[in-house]
């Protein structure tokens, strides 16, 4: 007995997406991509359901999983951010030999299970799903399993509770106030000014960027530690320099192409402080 | 009538628990609750017996079932009492001699402020007493049996206070037990032969059982009397049973209890009668007794234990008339009543002399008594007549005709414990006029007592004299009573049977012979005791005499073997315990812990090599479901 | 569908053990009162029991059976056979009377913290353990058995480890690790046990399962199926099963040399507690051995028996000659009751009418005898705070009553007739001899052996000198009157008129002897007993 | 087809998911592996409820979704706190099981 061509082409084809994604899940060293790749596979499975005439069940897949679940996912990977802990490079000696063995082996057994298994009794849901799918489920949730179904309700609002438990802190004592705060600063004499704020020198202030000191090498400290640890902070040094070079040297040119008069002082003026000491030359030398 | 059995024990019993549970509020009254209660069981002895007397001698035997005691298949246990001649004569005498000494208690323990305990226990040892002998089953008997042990354990250690009076008791406890043991087995014998344990199944039907089994268990019940009658070897606890009260010994050490065995040998007649080797084991038992017993009373310079002695070889003689079979049974219990009155009545006078002298024991600071305390002196000078067999008086009817029936027995045996029981005589004689100068005669030889108190030696109360004087009448004249046309034989004949063994002595000549030792006896103690005085300190004496001492060392054998060698193995065995048998256990919890310390390494805390395990555990779990399957 | 009384009996106890440790904390009388109401009402339960139970009715009464775990034929099947009831109404009377001794062994030194409740939890494990006991006897099904056979572990290590007396021979300190010492003992041989016994109940199961298609754990079912003939165990199966079993019941019981936990376990918990193992737990061992061993296994009972005659008799003299080696007044009366359980046994495996009825009755005796004993020797300990021997000497003088009650409780260990314990020890010795006659004479020494060490002990505490540290005891207090004068009351009772114990007891004992195919031996001179009573009677 | 294979399909995703369980260090990676088994065991239920022509197999599919959401909401609240307080997210951070 088997099904129709279309769901067989469908599976081959969708089949190795849901594995790609597995193996991504598995692969990919960024949380985040692991995260999509799950809900590739997720997708992937949600139109198997559909296909074996689970409707309800194929939508809730979508609209559950890959819609509450892995956003979840996502939302507490920002919250974490990136740690040390997406290397894969492996740390217990043995680990990763023993778990490919015993993962492969109990693959190879499952499979086998399968394979000896006896599956030639193939009743479709024809007519399990004549009135309805949904319907033929709420029939059963509410009559066979209405007891099963009121605790999984009863679980899920532990669980909501549990959750806020757990993540709930609790503020033990008043928070400092910005006076507390800058004359902790000053007595630690450590920045005693606020902050400075990135994008100085910037194309376009994104947080990102961060600020120049004045000679335009980039300040860690204008950006937010966050992004600092995961290394996202971007690399603008060098560009701001070689631009404050090219600045100078057509500052100099166009002195150059007005000569002696009036235009030496702005350029002096113009040129930063490094250069005073060469002012102070000329003028000892008139 | 046969309500009145029971109420015959009831009575003391009733008494025992009144005193008993009545606590400190009786303390004032108590002593005369006792007495009541043992006079009451005394009337209803005499009502029974005038009753028994209304009889033919025949119809003389009155049974009532109480009640079914344990009823398990076909061990069949009844509380269940007989009541014939020979019961009859125990009673009479336990009650009658029991009664006298209560009432001589309330004087003697006047100053004891447990006086009312020591009524309740006196009441209990009646009502043991009468259940041993009135019981219609070995089992209730035993219960009598165990019931005057733990009497007399509480009476011997009723000073409890005194290191020495609780370890004598302990000590006559557990020597007993070792008779108990006997007794039971016994029991379990004849439940095992006869399919029942009560006299008449088992006196029925001793015909159709095998020699051997009669002989066990002959040898048994005689063990278990060796026990109770502190006959050799388990006669060791009856001297230092002395530490008790003077009335108990009176009462349980000499008259009543320590009498049991040759109660439970002449009951047990048709056992013995058909197992001839058993019969002889008892004689011989008896004829040992009857010496050893002698010998160590001559040597014991405490007055009791000297009379302790004296019991043990008076006993001595019973077991041996037991011994004898239906010749002798009747000379036995008639032996035991005799001795009852005339013991009963020394050891009250020695009670007295004890009273009157600071409760100093030792005869070799005694002396010249007879004028301070005369009534003491005549009641235990007539006792003392009695006791040596003088003609006329009790004790003379009894031994005479004991020795006559062991010179009956015809043979060699006979002989010899015809010659046994002659030459025991001569000692009683011995010894007891030995007591009767050292005590009586000569000068005096008192001295001040632990606290230094002077003796003031004085009469006791009458309470106190008029008891020992019934006594004294009773010992002078019962032995007579009894012989009048031999009433006393025709009494027990129909109980005990009796035949008159023809003796190869004529009467005459053993009385005669009697006479002679007798006369002998008396005369080397007046050489040894009478004419010079009696040093205040023992002499260091002949190597026998040393021995005798000292129970003829039968104490210092118990020690080293059974004392000392119990002593180790008990502490080895508790070593063992700990070592080897616990040490086993620890040793694998030991081993287990280190190998647990060893896997604990597996053990590195991390999650994921945790899940691995899992994961392949659960490989295995499918491997093995397939393979199940592929099987 | 009539009342489950079987079910409410121990439901009720266990129900007290909730509402005991419900009691707050600061209201500890209170806890007290409840858990002794409950014990009463499961006392007067367990008397209706008895009233409603008739002897030489039906074998198992009363019964109830439900479905428990179909997958595994496993059923809640509960029934009372004369042996049981005894048993049931036993441990409803201790109860209370450990609770009364016990009153005060559970107050908190110091009760600062609110929230520590020893006291509910001492009273409320009591009744845990009553109630396990109780279900454990009525229960006809071997898992429903096994369960509450091991589960009753838990309250007892509780009870063990968490209320020792403080009144150990050494430092407080090193009392808490002889006590926690004792506990894991007693928790780790009983789990041993158990595990064997696990063991064998599989294998019963599989057995069944094999021969009856469906597996089942029901006693009368399997007895039923056993005589016509559906189900047959292999002689090395039965033999096997057999050993697990009776392996279990010989810790619990204890049975030489097992018996290494006992000493411990005894000496360094509370006398009240003590008394709960010794007469109480322990029972549940020999009993066992007498419903499941020898009705479920006859023929591997009858096999083993020589061994195991063996091993009582060697019990009974190790036991009480390691009694007289004892400094520990608790241990030596746990060496005794060492030496008690190797009668209780020997009768059980003697496989006479005498001796198993004997051994029956041992075990109620035995029960309320070490009770009365223990519980005195408890308030002894209590109020010397010692338990050596030597801290001991002339109690008499000083605290009279104690002493004689004491004694009493000695007397009754020591089997002196006119006390319970000599009817049952007497009736064992017997049965045992009838069928082999060495065995009981050995045996019979221990009676000797049990005088030594109840009166070397009764010497060496309460007569004698009054020694240091003694002057000033109390005499019992009335709580204590009530505890320990109906002991002594029922001893006297049991001795003088066992007969309503033995009816109830001997249909129960002919039945069981029936399934072992053993009958007593015949006297020599075929006398016919009845007969011979009959005829002594008149 | 044999709609077999969409067992073997789901054996295959089982496996690779225990398989991340055991490899990733990260709690959230190694979270979403265990989502990935749970998912793979649905896709065998809807099957089997396909084979054998019930609802059952999806009714037990859907309790397991229902179950496996009040996993994800606790399970990521454990990481939070896990993270607060250790300032990582490695599993192998969390290794006070041992001794």
């Amino acid at each position: 007995m088997t099904t129709s061509t279309g769901e067989a082409i469908q599976f081959w084809v969708l089949g190795i997406v849901a594995v790609l994604g597995a193996l991504g899940t598995v692969g990919m060293r960024k949380a985040v991509h692991s995260a999509l790749c799950l809900a590739g596979t997720m997708i992937v499975l949600a139109v198997f359901y559909l296909a074996q005439g689970a409707y309800f069940l194929g939508i809730v897949q979508i609209v559950v999983y890959t819609g509450a679940v892995m956003m979840l996912f996502l939302f507490v990977v920002m919250l974490v951010g990136i740690t040390a802990a997406d290397s894969l490079k492996e740390t217990i000696r043995g680990q990763r030999a023993a778990a490919v063995l015993c993962g492969i082996g109990f693959g190879i057994l499952l499979i086998a299970g399968i394979a000896n298994a006896s599956l030639h009794r193939f009743t479709g849901l024809a007519q399990a799903n004549a009135g309805g799918n949904v319907e033929g489920l709420a029939r059963l949730v509410f009559t066979t399993y209405v007891w099963a179904f009121e605790i999984t309700g009863a679980l899920l609002i532990t669980a909501a509770v549990g959750a806020m438990v757990l993540t709930h802190r609790e503020r033990t004592e008043r928070p400092a106030t910005q006076r507390e705060q800058s004359e902790a600063r000053v007595r630690e004499g450590r920045n005693v000014t606020p902050l400075p704020a990135p994008g100085v020198f910037a194309r376009h202030n994104a947080v990102d960027v961060p600020g120049l000191l004045p000679d335009g090498t980039p300040s860690e400290l204008t950006v937010n530690q966050t992004l600092r640890a995961r290394g996202q902070v971007r690399d603008v040094g060098g560009e701001q320099e070689r631009r404050v070079r090219k600045l100078e040297q057509r500052s100099d040119e166009y002195v150059e192409g007005v000569t002696e008069g009036e235009g030496a002082p702005e350029g002096g003026r113009d040129r930063s402080g490094d250069n005073d000491g060469a002012n102070h030359a000329e003028g000892a030398a008139k | 009538m046969d309500p009145l059995i029971g109420a015959l024990v009831g009575a003391p019993l009733l008494g025992a628990g009144i005193l008993l549970v009545g606590g400190r509020r009786l303390d004032r009254t108590g002593h005369w609750i006792g007495c009541l209660w043992a006079a009451v069981s005394f009337v209803i002895g005499v009502v029974l017996f005038a009753d028994l007397l209304s009889r033919s001698p025949a119809q003389r035997t009155l049974t009532s079932h109480l009640f079914t005691w344990v009823p398990v298949a076909g061990f069949q246990a009844d509380v269940g009492f007989q009541l014939d001649q020979l019961s009859m004569t125990f009673v009479l005498l336990i009650t009658g001699v029991g009664t006298l000494i209560h009432i001589y208690s309330v004087g003697y323990m006047e100053h004891d402020e447990n006086r009312r305990k020591f009524f309740g226990y006196l009441n209990l040892f009646l009502a043991a007493m009468l259940l041993l002998v009135l019981a219609d089953n070995y089992l209730l008997l035993y219960v009598g049996w165990e019931g005057v042990g733990l009497a007399s354990y509480l009476l011997i250690g009723f000073w409890q206070h005194k290191p020495s009076a609780a370890t004598a008791a302990k000590k006559a406890f557990l020597v007993n037990r070792v008779g108990d043991m006997g007794l039971s087995i016994a029991i379990m014998v004849m439940f095992t032969t006869f399919g029942s344990f009560a006299f008449r199944p088992v006196f029925a039907h001793v015909g159709d059982v095998s020699q051997g089994r009669l002989t066990t268990i002959g040898l048994l019940l005689l063990l278990a009397a060796c026990g109770k009658s502190a006959q050799v070897p388990l006669q060791s606890w009856l001297g230092d049973a002395m530490e008790g009260p003077t009335p108990v010994s009176a009462l349980i050490h000499a008259a009543t209890m320590v009498t049991a065995g040759v109660y439970l040998v002449v009951r047990s007649g048709a056992i013995f009668n058909a197992a001839p080797t058993a019969q002889l084991a008892v004689c011989v038992v008896g004829a040992v007794t009857l010496v050893f017993g002698a010998i160590v009373g001559c040597a014991k310079d405490d007055i009791k234990k000297a009379l302790a002695g004296s019991t043990m070889s008076q006993i001595g003689y019973m077991m041996l008339a037991a011994g004898l079979g239906p010749i002798g049974y009747v000379f036995a219990i008639m032996h035991l009543v005799t001795h009852g009155f005339f013991k009963a009545g020394l050891f009250l006078g020695a009670g007295s002399v004890m009273h009157g002298m600071n409760d100093e024991v030792d005869m070799r600071r005694f002396g010249a008594l007879r004028t301070y305390m005369p009534v003491t002196f005549v009641t235990f000078g007539l006792g003392y007549l009695a006791i040596i067999g003088f003609p006329g008086l009790s004790g003379y009817w009894s031994k005479d005709k004991i020795i006559e029936a062991a010179f009956a027995k015809g043979g060699t045996e006979g002989w010899t414990l015809g010659a046994v029981a002659l030459v025991g005589a001569g000692i009683t004689a011995f010894y007891m006029t030995r007591v009767m100068l050292m005590t009586f005669f000569g000068d005096k030889r008192w001295q001040p007592d632990a606290e230094g108190h002077e003796p003031h030696p004085h009469e006791s109360p009458k309470i106190m004299t008029i008891p020992m004087s019934i006594l004294a009448f009773g010992s002078v004249f019962a032995g007579g009573l009894f012989s009048i046309n031999s009433a006393f034989l025709k009494w027990l004949q129909p109980v005990t049977g009796h035949s008159d063994g023809h003796s190869p002595v004529a009467t005459w000549e053993i009385t005669v012979a009697t006479l002679v030792v007798l006369i002998l006896g008396v005369g080397l103690a007046w050489q040894s005791y009478g004419r010079q005085a009696v040093p205040a300190v023992a002499p260091r004496g002949s190597l026998l005499t040393r021995a005798a001492r000292r129970d003829l060392l039968q104490d210092d054998f118990n020690h080293v073997v059974l004392v000392r060698g119990g002593e180790h193995l008990t502490r080895s065995l508790v070593y063992l315990d700990h070592t080897v048998v616990d040490g086993a256990v620890n040793g694998t919890a030991a081993g287990v812990g280190g190998l647990s310390g060893r896997l604990r390494r597996l053990q590195n805390g991390f999650v994921r090599s945790y899940a691995v395990s899992m994961l392949g555990g659960t490989a295995v779990l499918v491997a093995a479901t397939l393979l199940m399957r592929g099987v | 569908m009539s009342f489950p009384l079987l079910t409410v009996t121990a439901v009720v106890p266990a129900a007290g053990a909730v509402v005991t440790a419900a009691v707050p904390a600061a209201r500890r009388t209170a806890a007290k009162w409840t858990a002794l109401a409950f014990a009463l009402a499961t006392l007067v339960l367990a008397a209706v029991v008895t009233a409603r139970f008739s002897p030489g009715g039906a074998r198992y009464q009363l019964t109830e059976s439900h479905a428990w775990i179909t997958a595994f034929g496993v059923r809640y099947e509960l029934g009372v056979d004369g042996i049981a009831v005894v048993l049931v109404l036993l441990t409803a009377v201790l109860v209370p009377f450990v609770m009364l001794a016990g009153w005060h062994d559970a107050d908190p030194l110091e009760t600062s913290d609110r929230r520590w409740r020893p006291t509910q939890g001492f009273f409320a494990l009591i009744l845990l353990v009553e109630a396990m006991v109780v279900i454990a006897f009525e229960s006809t099904d071997v898992f429903l058995f096994y369960v509450f056979f091991e589960a009753m572990l838990i309250p007892m290590y509780f009870l063990i480890g968490g209320f020792g007396d403080q009144a150990g021979a050494h430092g407080e300190d090193e009392q808490a690790r002889q006590r926690s010492y004792a506990a894991v003992k007693f928790l780790l041989y009983n789990l041993v046990g158990g595990l064997v016994m696990l063991a064998a109940v599989i294998g019963l199961y599989a057995v069944t399962a094999h021969q009856l298609g469906a597996g089942t754990f029901s006693l009368p079912q399997i007895l039923h199926d056993r005589a016509n003939g559906t189900l047959t165990l292999s002689t090395t199966a039965e033999r096997w099963i057999f050993l697990g079993f009776f392996f279990a019941f010989a810790v619990k019981a204890p049975l030489w040399p097992l018996h290494t936990w006992l000493p411990n376990a005894m000496g360094e918990s509370t006398a009240p507690v003590a008394v709960l193992i010794t007469a109480v737990v322990d029972k549940v061992g020999t009993f066992a051995m007498l419903r499941y061993c020898l009705q479920l296994f006859p023929a591997a009972s009858k096999w083993a028996t020589p061994v195991i005659l063996v091993l009582a008799v060697i019990g009974i003299i190790y036991g009480a000659l390691l009694a007289v080696g004892q400094r520990d007044i608790k241990r030596l009366i746990a060496y005794a009751s060492i030496s008690h359980f190797g009668f209780i046994i020997l009768g059980i495996f003697a496989m006479t009418s005498q001796g198993q009825s004997g051994a029956t009755l041992y075990m109620v005796n035995h029960g309320v005898s070490t009770a009365a004993l223990l519980l005195v020797a408890g308030f002894l300990i209590s109020r010397r705070g010692s338990r050596r021997i030597a801290d001991f000497g002339g109690v008499q003088k000083v605290a009279p009553l104690l002493a004689g009650t004491f004694l009493v409780g000695g007397l009754a260990t020591l089997s002196l007739p006119g006390l319970g314990p000599f009817v049952s020890e007497f009736l064992v010795l017997v049965g045992t001899f009838t069928r082999y006659p060495a065995l009981g004479v050995i045996a019979t020494l221990g009676i000797v052996l049990a005088a030594l060490y109840v009166l070397v002990l009764y010497q060496r505490t309460m007569t004698g000198p009054v020694k240091a540290g003694i002057e000033g005891m109390k005499d019992l207090k009335v709580r204590e009157l009530v505890v320990v004068a109906p002991l002594i009351a029922l001893l006297l009772f049991l001795g003088v008129y066992p007969k309503p114990v033995t009816d109830v007891i001997n249909p129960a004992v002919k039945d069981t002897l029936s399934d072992v195919h053993r009958t007593d031996p015949p006297p020599k001179v075929t006398v016919p007993a009845v007969a011979a009573a009959k005829e002594n009677a008149k | 087809m044999n709609p077999a294979n969409y067992l073997y399909l789901s054996a295959l995703l089982f496996t690779i998911g225990a398989a991340g369980v055991l490899i990733r260090r990260n709690a959230i990676i190694v979270f979403m592996c265990v989502e990935l088994m749970l998912n793979a065991c649905n896709l065998a239920f809807v099957t089997f409820s396909r084979l054998h022509g019930n609802l059952d197999g999806q009714i037990i599919a859907f309790f397991t979704m229902v179950v496996a959401a009040a996993e994800v909401v606790v399970g990521l609240a454990i990481i939070v706190t896990f993270f607060r307080s250790r300032h990582s997210a490695s599993v192998d951070d969390a290794d006070l099981m041992k001794l």
